[in-house]
């Protein structure tokens, strides 16, 4: 297999905002445990602002890492600015991922756009 | 921090008693065995030597010895070879669920050209299962491929029991002995087997360098069409250094084996009996007894395989998983989940395999440091929640 | 006595150069390639630096290279590889009289499964007849073989040719380079190539390792199947210090190849000359001029080649023949009979191939030897009356 | 290719009896130069006694040396003996020939055979 970059060392080593927010303005629950990954996303969200987020994966280094990025880019982000985060940005900003692990970084994008929704479908409740 | 390593099945260090006996071969007696000079004689003989080092060693004539690239081609000129050379007298091959991807893929292949192919299940600890063999058997039945040990769990198969089945149908039948040669006695005879493969890398030996055993009288085609090397049964000028290597490491590993086979028993029993005492919800993928010396394999729940290995890494320990993750195919191990694991803990499982270096005192240190990556692992994990 | 090894076409030595480069891979960077862990860097990076090498001498990309086990295999993935995957395409093939045997016995093989194969004749130096390469083109073919540089003769093929006129009619193309590589210029586009083959052990690399060129976008069925090694074109695990002395060999080469390209040309001319003058009824074999820098290629009148060599055996000099004295048929070089050689003088051929190490004085030495062996068997054999 | 044994190397380098007769009492003349190997053998005969061998041979490192030895066993026997010279007792006095060279031995009692023929076909004339 080819190599992590240092960056997705880091964050698989040392994840950030791993967990669970008591009373979640949004929750993503995305992945299977067929095919090795499942991840999960909660954010709170402020005068549209997302204040806190945090996650747990099962998974591997790279699903690990991408979710560890992808809390750290949505934390201060307006809900609009966040919807911009696909899975190229948080593989970009993990100075990129081995081919065979991209598809990990489209679970970051699925579970971000998960926990928006959730957002967005409690606003209109 | 000193390494330690515990990927034994995956490759070994060559033993540099090893390395000292090939290095004559490569810019001092580098003739080429089939020229007639006396040049060539050293290398013509040592190749020879290293036939019957071999041969004697798994009970079989020199003659019935092909040395090939390693486990692979060895598995693949095997199958192929029978499937081709009988085509005329059926196309329906039998194997195991659980087979290396050198037989499966190459049985897969082989359905897709004409063959059919039954694939027999295993029991839950991956013993497959000899009824249902025998039940496989059909007329047009040419050959038998089951392993002889498998490399992710270890389990060892009935193998001289299915030879005895194949003989008594009249089918050729071929073990892939790549995890267990060096390592438990091989015999060819006392397995009852027509074909028997083996890699040198996997007892110490170099890479890219196997043998297969043919029993004599067995019609096989050629993988590789070209020179009269190997009695016409594998072109190319012969890789001598690699060839004297694998002849060495059959010396040096015979030597040892019993007592090692008997060590390694002991420190992976207490290794299996202390992490499945320390860490709750884990458990043995593989037959208890009847499995290889050196292979441990344990699922843990609720996390995956590579992220387990990659914190080993960071303390130094080298394993391997069943997980899929360095795969291109998102699909776990087809062996974890043959003996009825699901994806989940197919996904979860890692894979410490012992060799002759391995120590009590490394194996105590896996023992101390796993169970803090578990439980850092499951505190991260959505499917982890007790 | 001081031996003179003139076989350098069969085999070379191992340079130490590359010996020293390969042993760090046998024992202390042993990880296997495909594992995770760090361990498995080190020689995961030597494999590609060896590809790249490899990639750049040929004008390449490291993702068109497949290391094998050698020149065999290379062939015959190459053409069996490409036969099987566009097996839907058509089942023609053409190739020329003088090839390799991987390359011939490989079409002969193929002829027996369903193929269909061209041999296209050579003229009297050995070099291809391109009209009737040309006409023997059928909508179904689907695959052209054709040889760098023969390795009995050495005449060198109009490889750029051959490769046009295989693009203008949408055929693959592939290039046995085992003779070349190493010794004369090879680029891949510069050749028109889609595959070509090479092998180390032909150009100071070590024995049991070779490779492939496979072009970006062509089909190709693997001839092992298995793991997912060599982007699963080829199972197995690799041969690290195999590959990583090929990729220093390669290095090595392509920094001498002109000079010594130089050098072995005037050595050749000089002996061939020199031999032709000194031994009647002698004669070259091959083209005068299109020839590899390091091939020699005389046929003796009224004597046998096995005899011949047996003799300069005697004085340390190590040569081949093209007499069938030391394979189990009884016809001589197919080589020698294409290029209109009768059958006695095709049997009492010699083959001398220079190597980097080959002085003036140990041709000098076989110029003085040679023609007092070639009298002795002349006065020995009912037919050379002279 | 396997080795040639020590007496055949001898043979070989030092190959007893070459060259031809004159006036001989029989020749033997086989092989083929398609195949490699063409052996001419010549016998003098005196009182059913072959005084006298001589060959000549076309051929491999095992053809000049069956012949060769074929002559020695030949020279002081009898033509009823020399009958029994097969290609057996030919390689087994060179101490034995590569299999794939055993048929050189049959060149040399082809030859033989060839030559006694000749030799009694000119007696009956
Ligand atoms: C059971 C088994 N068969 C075959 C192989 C293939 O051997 P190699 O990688 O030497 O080709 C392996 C190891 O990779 C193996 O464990
Ligand atoms: C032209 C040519 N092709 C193929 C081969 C086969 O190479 P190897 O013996 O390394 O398999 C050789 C040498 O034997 C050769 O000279």
């Amino acid at each position: 297999m080819e190599q992590y970059s240092e960056k997705v060392m880091d964050h698989f080593s040392n994840p950030r905002n791993v967990g669970t927010i008591e009373n979640p303005d949004g929750v993503g629950h995305v992945g299977n445990p067929m095919c090795g990954d499942v991840m999960e996303l909660q954010i709170k969200v402020r005068d549209n602002i997302i204040v806190d987020a945090k996650f747990r994966t099962f998974g591997c280094g790279a699903a690990i890492a991408t979710s560890s990025m992808a809390t750290e880019l949505v934390i201060g982000k307006s809900i609009d600015e966040a919807q911009n985060i696909t899975n190229k940005v948080v593989a970009e900003a993990l100075d990129g991922l081995p081919p065979v692990k991209m598809h990990c970084s489209n679970l970051a994008e699925e579970a971000l756009e998960a926990a928006i929704k959730d957002y967005k479908s409690r606003q209109k409740a | 921090m000193k390494s330690i390593y515990l990927d034994h099945a995956a490759t070994c260090p060559t033993d540099p008693k090893v390395v000292e006996a090939m290095l004559p071969y490569f810019s001092d007696h580098y003739g080429n065995p089939s020229s007639i000079y006396s040049l060539s004689r050293t290398t013509r003989n040592a190749i020879e030597n290293a036939r019957t080092i071999l041969a004697s060693a798994i009970g079989a004539d020199p003659k019935e010895i092909v040395f090939t690239s390693g486990g692979s081609e060895s598995d693949n000129f095997a199958i192929k070879g029978i499937a081709h050379a009988l085509k005329d007298k059926g196309n329906h091959i039998i194997t195991s669920q659980i087979e290396h991807h050198a037989v499966l893929y190459t049985c897969k292949f082989l359905e897709k050209n004409g063959y059919d192919v039954t694939y027999v299940p295993v029991d839950e600890h991956g013993t497959i299962k000899l009824d249902e063999l025998e039940k496989a058997i059909r007329p047009d039945t040419i050959l038998i491929t089951v392993m002889h040990a498998n490399n992710e769990i270890g389990t060892i198969q009935p193998i001289r029991q299915i030879g005895e089945i194949a003989k008594k149908h009249g089918i050729k039948f071929h073990t892939d002995a790549v995890q267990t040669f060096g390592h438990i006695p091989v015999n060819a005879n006392d397995l009852n087997v027509d074909l028997l493969s083996i890699s040198a890398h996997k007892f110490y030996g170099p890479k890219g360098v196997g043998a297969l055993y043919i029993r004599k009288g067995t019609k096989i085609t050629p993988q590789s069409h070209g020179g009269d090397q190997e009695r016409r049964r594998r072109a190319s000028t012969e890789n001598v250094p690699g060839i004297v290597g694998l002849g060495k490491a059959v010396e040096i590993a015979t030597e040892s084996m019993a007592d090692e086979a008997d060590r390694q028993t002991k420190l992976r029993n207490d290794f299996i009996k202390a992490i499945l005492e320390k860490i709750p919800d884990s458990r043995l993928n593989g037959h208890p007894v009847d499995r290889l010396p050196n292979n441990i394999n344990i699922s843990f729940e609720g996390i995956e395989g590579e992220s387990i290995l990659l914190n080993l890494d960071m303390y130094g320990i080298a394993a391997s998983t069943g997980s899929a993750c360095s795969s291109s195919s998102l699909e776990p191990s087809h062996v974890l989940l043959s003996i009825g694991l699901t994806h989940e803990l197919a996904h979860g499982s890692v894979r410490f395999s012992l060799g002759k270096h391995t120590t009590r005192e490394e194996l105590d240190r896996v023992v101390d440091i796993l169970p803090g990556i578990i439980q850092k692992l499951r505190a991260m994990s959505p499917l982890y929640n007790k």
